[in-house]
């Protein structure tokens, strides 16, 4: 999904990301030992606010995070133990499959109500789906609109039709009809616009302000861009929620601070920063004297990212395979993990697929020395004929990302290739090079999965078909649109087996790999502080965020 | 506003219009016989301040023409990283004590990339000169055309060109800048081949300045050119039925020329400061091309951890700009007599 | 009495102080190009009740010289040396203080140009009154009444309702009254008039002065009255000063300058004046020439450049030595400061009254 | 009087409806598309061309520009299918990023650009009125000499540099001062104070060189003035002189400057010390909606400060003719 959300301001707030520790493969750990206290005010401090938190709508990790407080969904992940668990979550579990996984239902758990006391029924579920395919709510992933049958042509329900395809047989079933094996759908419906919205209490396209509550917290206050006051829900009982809990009072959004500055703030742990946490990671100019102050440790959550960081070499542009392999041994992955914040940042990739994802197989075709392999990529730029070739690339126009195109340009002018940077406005930088007319050979793009599954990874980033179909938002960057690499990815799709999909998935990823379409560069971590008397927050491996649904304040 | 400034009350002996006054800084006015331009040179000369701000902006010229010389003597380029002075394991932060200095990085290196500081302050005071004095031609010719005409022509022509003034200066300019430069920028993305090219970026930048400075010269020069058309001297080439070009450009233009210079002058300093904010909001010269604000906008991220990065650069344009404006005072005390700085 | 208020020598002791005594007064401002000497050892007396014209053109020094009757030139670069003598008071050296109490109340003054002279942003009867409280301890309803009364003095219309104006509503000689108002809302013993007139046209000119006169005689203050208009002077003076570069160079009563002046300098003042009673056909001739460098001033008279009957004096004495301010022989107590002997002037002012009458 | 208010008013209107139609057309040809912006990560053109529709930017400029204007008077209704939402007049628009409406966005932000610019102006005006009247009195003294440089010192240094050396100096090393930003007054007076002192000092050392110079060269020539040697001839103290007869008339320019300022500042117009210390005004809003092609929020913004630059033209030379008798409006 789901891409962290870009810096929408001006160079002055860094970007950067986070740091992290070894990418060991989602494990999830609660820090702050000792058993939740009730009450107190929770302060959550944010760079920017949230693209939405209208559930329908949301398609960043930070406004997830956050709905999770408000919003229950069919499933979701209990992540108390090792590894994440789906379980069901407004259902009763995670879902039946029948017709070959293209029929699934869910039946809804009893005595959950929204925060006026009403039931949450199966027709108010219903209802919050058929609002993702208005245009009026609009940001929101696609998978309805892909995967419901008759979902092409359905318009959202204020056109005052119904989408036939969800069906609701009584109060508390719900059942979907999708054109499509979709073996993993109950994954899926852990996205919050797999969620319930009340037709009375719907406002339209101003709803991000009005979530309706079935969730722990409500709504108190919601001033955009600077502050979202969240209470107790009274009506939200912990009998029916085996994922959330009902810690502190208040939950209180600071929106639009700097993120040196949070930094600095919550370091100095003095005041409300010893109750308060960060939602966007530490600004990467303060990663490393941060993660490396031993003082630190306790408040610091290092939360392996279910993604990857990657350069886009565009196929159609690049034909030639020998130069893009000599490009991949070529780049020296040490100063361009150092642009991004240096070891803290996470682990040298050589994979598309990050640990934490189903269907990750460790491999590296390609130089084993993070630094490059010059000797090796010089010997392909030979045998390509040492064509002098000129390159553009385009990244954000972000301190980091510049300094990330000079470390590629120094890279690659070792081979002879010169690169042009062109910085792109941050806001503006996925819909320029999402746009199939963009005129770039090498391209940055990070990508984080929308659920801890091959699924949502590589197809999105390489089914050369989409190019036709989504062409101002394609996200094959590289324009592969190779046929073996398309027909495998059908052929997975179709597949009931979990593990027997996972395993092609990890062949997938080193057959792309072959194609040298993409070069991988970090798993990504990222890394938030919290207040020293913050307790029970909990590194959350799938939205990579800290999740706060058991987070308390210690008295 | 007017920036004369006159004696204190008390010593202004003698209050008959014309008469010699014999406040001291009206000399001029007794020893007679020396063109405004001698006399004006001989004030500078007299003020050392002025002096000294003068051969610091020669300095920095000299800095900027010099600047491939200089880095061919310390041996590194200004996009030329040096991967050994940085540690990527921090973040590539640079090796070493404040920020990097050593004998072969004098000024240390920049955090992020390992460019050597040094280079890129030589290089970007390139860029701030030139943005600074380009844009400062640019808007003084078009404030003195504007202007001239406006003043002149009076009617329409004046009311027009005065009311395009009014918007101009009503503009919230910064935040219009701003806004217009990715405008232009993906005008400009879509002509070139992927990248964008560096000088025509620049040029955009000054003329983007100048857009929002020429008003400013304009409604000088107009001021100027109404009083002056009262005077004889005009009159007498009306009456002798000279053209309004030869009006315009022989008669009024040579007795604008103090103002215009002093108005050029200040300008100047004042267009580096504009460049450098707009680099430093991320919409003027673009890293990796060496310059102070875009310099000042990188190090602003990396303040806290490497102080050395923003203090060099911020120190060096404090001094660039203050020689300028002192130098632009001096000039305006040297040519408007009246005006001194005591 | 009269003897002692007619005009002495520097050097002559009178028996009893006057009013005012100015002597060998020097107000000199030091700049990067040197000294520049506007007031170079000027001396005069004057009684109460009496009027002095100092004349002279742009640059002779003779406003500087009021100024430093004031004793405005303190706490500036101006160096001011010599003494003045105000009913036996010396002012030069003066603290600011002492001296601050006795501007608008003992010595006051008519500046020349009413209009820049007012502040612009007070109301006329706000200006005079506060001249008053200066110096007086009323209250402001008070001080007012005491701004009308000086308003209808003066001889303003409406006393009651201009006191509200602002100077730029009042006609050009309304605001020479106003300031004349100011001038002498304290009743000053000194009153000093720097050209109140030359901003006027005549007939106002004509009754400012009468009122300068009036007043004079109703308050019995001593005047001295700063013009280059000797017709003016001829008016309304007892005594002439004439200043040229910062000297006195011809002092007497009204009768005796005018009627027998004695410096080339002076018979070019009087040249280039119209006369009402004189020849419609007569030639208006403006001295030629320039006023002359305060910094560095001419060797010998300092009027010698100019001078055109420097050639009448042998040896070419005008370039080489100042002349001594004496007694014109015969009278006593007329001074001129000029080489040409009686006799020569005598020859010219006969030879010039010929070339006229042709 | 009240004729030439109108009139001013008028002409006021006239050159805010230009700014409009400048900007209104420049952003039409903004780079990035915010229907795009809207659609998220995987956008079908249909869906798209749907969004476009929905957030009317499928209707041409005059179309587009017509109902904007019209929602200036008679405010707007949006909202194609969903519940519909209704903005008053007088209508900026509604967000695209935030779906509120402009005006009470702007309206929201008001009070931190109302705190940091009169706070400031406050602090810069009176220093620099006094400096600089101690400069002109001392003229060629040390403490004029002192006053000149630091104003020329003031002048030349980048606001953000000053903004950033306070930043290190205070809250970093010295940790005098908590991490700055904008409270509101209303929710934490100490914290809106605390969060304010740097950002306020900031704009003071850049504004008070300014106003150090424009008094010192307004006090010097009004010092010239007759009137201030008729001041001093009745026998008025010094400090009289100085402060009443000269300030008085000295202070004149110095209001239209100060009118202006003041204008500019709360409209926005302190785009970088917002941005230095995070404080989220009307400034950061601007810079914020053009990365983000707000179309509405960039037109309202750049409306709201040019607003504020045209009326305190206006409120200036009302104030001057109430300020200089001479003045008179008509």
């Amino acid at each position: 999904m789901t891409r962290r959300r870009r810096s929408i301001a001006l160079a002055a707030t860094a970007v950067a990301i986070a740091l992290g520790a070894t990418a060991c493969g989602g494990s999830s750990s609660t820090t702050g030992s000792g058993s939740p206290t009730k009450g107190g005010t929770l302060t959550v401090l944010d760079h920017a606010d949230f693209d939405h938190l209208d559930p329908q709508r949301v398609y960043t990790t930070e406004g997830s995070s956050m709905d999770q407080e408000l919003v229950r969904t069919l499933t979701g992940w209990d992540e108390t133990g090792s590894r994440p668990k789906l379980v069901g979550d407004l259902a009763t579990d995670t879902g039946t499959p029948s017709k070959g996984d293209t029929v699934w239902t869910f039946h809804l758990r009893k005595g959950v109500t929204w925060q006026d006391g009403t039931a949450v029924t199966a027709q108010d579920v219903k209802y919050g789906v058929e609002r993702t395919f208005s245009p009026d709510i609009n940001g929101g992933p696609p998978y309805a609109s892909q995967w419901l049958v008759g979902g092409s042509t359905y318009k959202g329900p204020y056109s005052g039709k119904e989408l036939a395809s969800v069906q609701t047989p009584d109060a508390s079933t719900i059942v979907f009809q999708l054109d499509q094996p979709v073996p993993d759908f109950n994954q899926t419906t852990a996205m919050p616009g797999w969620s319930a919205v009340p037709n009375a209490h719907d406002t339209g396209s101003t709803y991000d302000t009005h979530v309706w509550s079935d969730g722990p917290y409500m709504i108190q206050s919601y001033t955009k861009n600077k502050e979202l006051v969240l209470v107790k829900n009274t009506h939200w009982k912990q009998s029916t929620d085996p994922i959330r809990q009902q810690n502190v009072n208040e939950i209180d959004v600071k929106l639009g601070q700097d993120q040196s500055a949070i930094d600095q703030q919550i370091k100095s742990d003095a005041g409300t920063a010893q109750t308060s946490i960060m939602q966007w990671p530490i600004a990467g100019s303060d990663l490393t004297t941060i993660s490396s102050d031993p003082s630190l440790k306790s408040r610091l959550y290092k939360i392996p990212a279910p993604g990857i960081n990657y350069l886009a070499i565009n196929t159609t542009r690049v034909k030639d395979l020998k130069v893009r392999q000599a490009i991949e041994d070529a780049i020296d992955k040490t100063t361009v993990r150092g642009a991004f914040g240096g070891s803290a940042y996470g682990d040298y990739a050589s994979t598309m697929l990050s640990p934490g994802i189903g269907g990750y197989q460790k491999f590296n075709l390609y130089s084993t020395n993070p630094a490059g392999d010059l000797t090796k990529a010089q010997a392909l730029m030979k045998q390509a004929g040492n064509p002098r070739l000129t390159m553009s690339l385009a990244v954000e126009n972000t301190t980091t990302e510049e300094h990330f195109a000079d470390a590629v340009k120094t890279s690659l002018g070792k081979i002879g290739i010169t690169v042009n940077i062109t910085p792109i406005d941050a806001a503006n930088y996925f819909s320029t090079i999402d746009n199939v007319k963009n005129q770039y050979d090498l391209t940055w793009g990070d990508w984080i999965a929308d659920w801890p599954n091959a699924s949502t990874v590589l197809p999105v980033l390489f089914d050369g078909r989409q190019i036709a179909k989504l062409p101002q938002s394609n996200q094959d960057l590289s324009y592969l649109d190779d046929p073996a690499v398309n027909a495998q990815i059908d052929k997975i799709a179709k597949m009931t087996d979990i593990k027997q999909a996972d395993a092609a998935y990890g062949a997938l990823d080193e057959q792309i790999m072959k194609d040298a379409a993409v070069v991988p560069l970090m798993y990504m971590n990222f890394s938030e502080l919290a207040g020293s008397k913050v307790g029970g927050v909990i590194s959350d491996p799938i939205l990579a965020e800290p999740s706060l649904v058991h987070a308390y304040v210690k008295s | 506003m007017t920036t004369q400034q006159q004696p204190m009350p008390a010593d202004t002996g003698t209050t008959q219009a014309g008469q010699p006054s014999p406040d001291p800084r009206s000399d001029g006015t007794v020893i007679t016989g020396r063109s405004p331009a001698r006399m004006a040179w001989r004030r500078i000369r007299r003020d050392k301040v002025t002096l000294a701000a003068f051969v610091i902006t020669v300095l920095f010229v000299l800095i900027a023409l010099l600047a491939p010389v200089l880095t061919a003597i310390t041996g590194w380029g200004p996009i030329t990283p040096d991967g050994k002075a940085i540690d990527p394991d921090t973040g590539n932060f640079p090796r070493g004590a404040l920020g990097g200095v050593s004998l072969t990085h004098l000024l240390g290196v920049e955090p992020g990339t390992g460019f050597d500081l040094f280079a890129r302050i030589v290089y970007g005071l390139r860029t701030s000169l030139f943005v600074g004095f380009a844009s400062a031609v640019l808007s003084t010719a078009v404030g003195v055309v504007a202007g001239l005409a406006a003043g002149y022509s009076g009617g329409w022509v004046d009311s027009v060109l005065s009311r395009i003034m009014d918007v101009m200066l009503a503009f919230p300019q910064l935040l219009f800048i701003i806004a217009l430069t990715p405008v232009i920028q993906n005008a400009m993305q879509t002509n070139s081949h992927g990248g964008t090219d560096e000088n025509l970026r620049l040029l955009v930048l000054v003329l983007n300045i100048a857009v929002f400075a020429w008003a400013y010269t304009a409604r000088l020069v107009r001021g100027q050119v109404l009083s002056l058309r009262e005077r004889e001297f005009v009159d007498a080439a009306r009456i002798m039925s000279a053209g309004k070009w030869h009006i315009l450009f022989r008669q009024l233009l040579p007795n604008l020329w103090a103002p215009v210079l002093i108005s050029f002058a200040l300008a100047v300093p004042q267009n580096i400061t504009t460049e450098a904010a707009l680099s430093y909001l991320g919409v003027g010269v673009i890293p990796p091309n060496p310059d102070w604000g875009a310099l000042l906008s990188d190090a602003s991220q990396f303040f806290l951890q490497d102080p050395m990065y923003l203090f060099v650069p911020g120190v060096l344009l404090l001094m660039l700009v203050l020689a300028l404006n002192l130098l632009g005072d001096g000039v305006r005390d040297a040519l408007d007599p009246r005006a001194a700085r005591g | 009495m009269s003897l002692l208020t007619s005009p002495q020598p520097a050097a002559a002791e009178p028996a009893a102080a006057p009013f005012l005594d100015v002597r060998d007064l020097r107000v000199h401002f030091p700049t990067e190009d040197g000294i520049v000497k506007s007031v170079d050892g000027v001396s005069f007396t004057l009684e109460k009740g009496r009027t002095l014209g100092i004349v002279g053109e742009s640059g002779s020094g003779k406003s500087v010289t009021s100024l430093a009757l004031l004793g405005l030139h303190k706490g500036t670069r101006a160096e001011v040396s010599g003494e003045i003598r105000l009913d036996g008071r010396e002012l030069v050296s003066l603290p600011e203080r002492d001296m601050r109490a006795l501007r608008g109340r003992t010595v006051s003054m008519i500046f020349q140009d009413p209009l820049s002279a007012l502040h612009p942003y007070f109301t006329v009867g706000a200006q005079i009154a506060e001249a008053y409280r200066v110096h007086h301890k009323v209250s402001k309803k008070e001080a007012r009444e005491r701004a009308v009364e000086m308003l209808k003095r003066v001889g303003i219309p409406q006393p009651e309702r201009r006191v509200r104006d602002y100077p730029h509503q009042f006609s050009g000689g309304m605001r020479q009254r106003a300031m004349i108002a100011m001038a002498l809302v304290c009743d000053p013993e000194l009153l000093i008039a720097d050209e109140p007139t030359t901003a006027l046209d005549v007939t106002v000119q004509a009754q400012i002065l009468d009122l300068i006169r009036d007043l004079q005689e109703e308050f019995g203050s001593a005047v001295v009255l700063i013009t280059h208009d000797l017709g003016v002077v001829a008016d309304i003076a007892d005594d002439i000063l004439v200043m040229y570069g910062g000297r006195r160079i011809e002092y007497g009563t009204v009768h005796d300058v005018l009627k027998e002046p004695q410096h080339p300098y002076t018979w070019g003042l009087l040249e280039s004046m119209p006369q009402i009673t004189g020849d419609v056909e007569r030639r208006l001739n403006p001295i030629a020439g320039s006023p002359p460098s305060l910094i560095n001033p001419p060797g010998g008279c300092a009027f010698h450049p100019r001078c055109t009957f420097k050639g009448w004096v042998s040896g070419g004495r005008c370039a080489v030595e100042r002349p001594e301010l004496v007694a014109v022989p015969g009278t006593g107590r007329h001074l001129a400061a000029c080489h040409l002997t009686p006799e020569t002037r005598q020859e010219i002012r006969v030879r010039t009254a010929a070339g006229a009458a042709q | 009087m009240l004729r030439y208010l109108i009139r001013r008013l008028l002409a006021a209107a006239a050159i805010l409806l230009v700014i409009t139609v400048i900007t209104f057309f420049i952003f039409f040809a903004l780079p990035s598309d915010p229907a795009l912006l809207a659609c998220g990560k995987t956008c079908s053109p249909s869906r798209l061309a749907e969004i476009k529709h929905s957030l009317g930017l499928d209707q041409s400029f005059l179309t587009q520009f017509w109902e904007f204007f019209k929602g200036l008077f008679v405010g707007r209704d949006f909202g194609d299918q969903s519940v519909r939402v209704h903005c008053g007049a007088p209508c900026l628009g509604i967000s695209f990023q935030t779906d509120t409406p402009v005006l009470s966005t702007l309206l929201g932000d008001f009070p931190a650009d109302l705190s940091l610019g009169l706070g400031a102006a406050v602090f810069f005006l009176i220093l620099g009125v006094g400096l600089g009247t101690l400069a002109a009195v001392r003229r060629g003294r040390a403490a004029d000499k002192a006053a000149v440089g630091l104003a020329l010192l003031g002048v030349s240094v980048q606001i953000y540099f000053v903004g950033l050396l306070l930043l290190y100096l205070f809250v970093d090393k010295w940790q005098i001062l908590p991490a700055s930003g904008y409270t509101p007054i209303t929710q934490d007076p100490s914290a809106w104070f605390q969060g304010l002192i740097l950002p306020w000092a900031t704009l003071v050392i850049v504004y008070l060189a300014l106003y150090t110079r424009l008094t010192r060269s307004s006090m010097l020539e009004v010092f010239a003035e007759d009137y201030m040697r008729t001041a001093r001839a009745k026998g008025l103290s010094t400090g009289k002189v100085v402060l009443k007869h000269g300030l008085r008339a000295a202070i004149t320019p110095i209001i239209t400057i100060f009118g202006m300022d003041v204008g500019s500042l709360i409209g926005g117009s302190a785009v970088i010390t917002e941005s230095v210390f995070g404080i989220n005004g009307i400034g950061k809003l601007a810079v914020d909606s053009v990365q983000n092609s707000d179309l509405p929020v960039i037109l309202g913004t750049t409306l709201f400060a040019a607003t504020f630059v045209v009326l305190a033209n206006v409120v200036v030379d009302v104030v001057y003719g109430l300020v200089d008798p001479r003045v008179r409006l008509g």
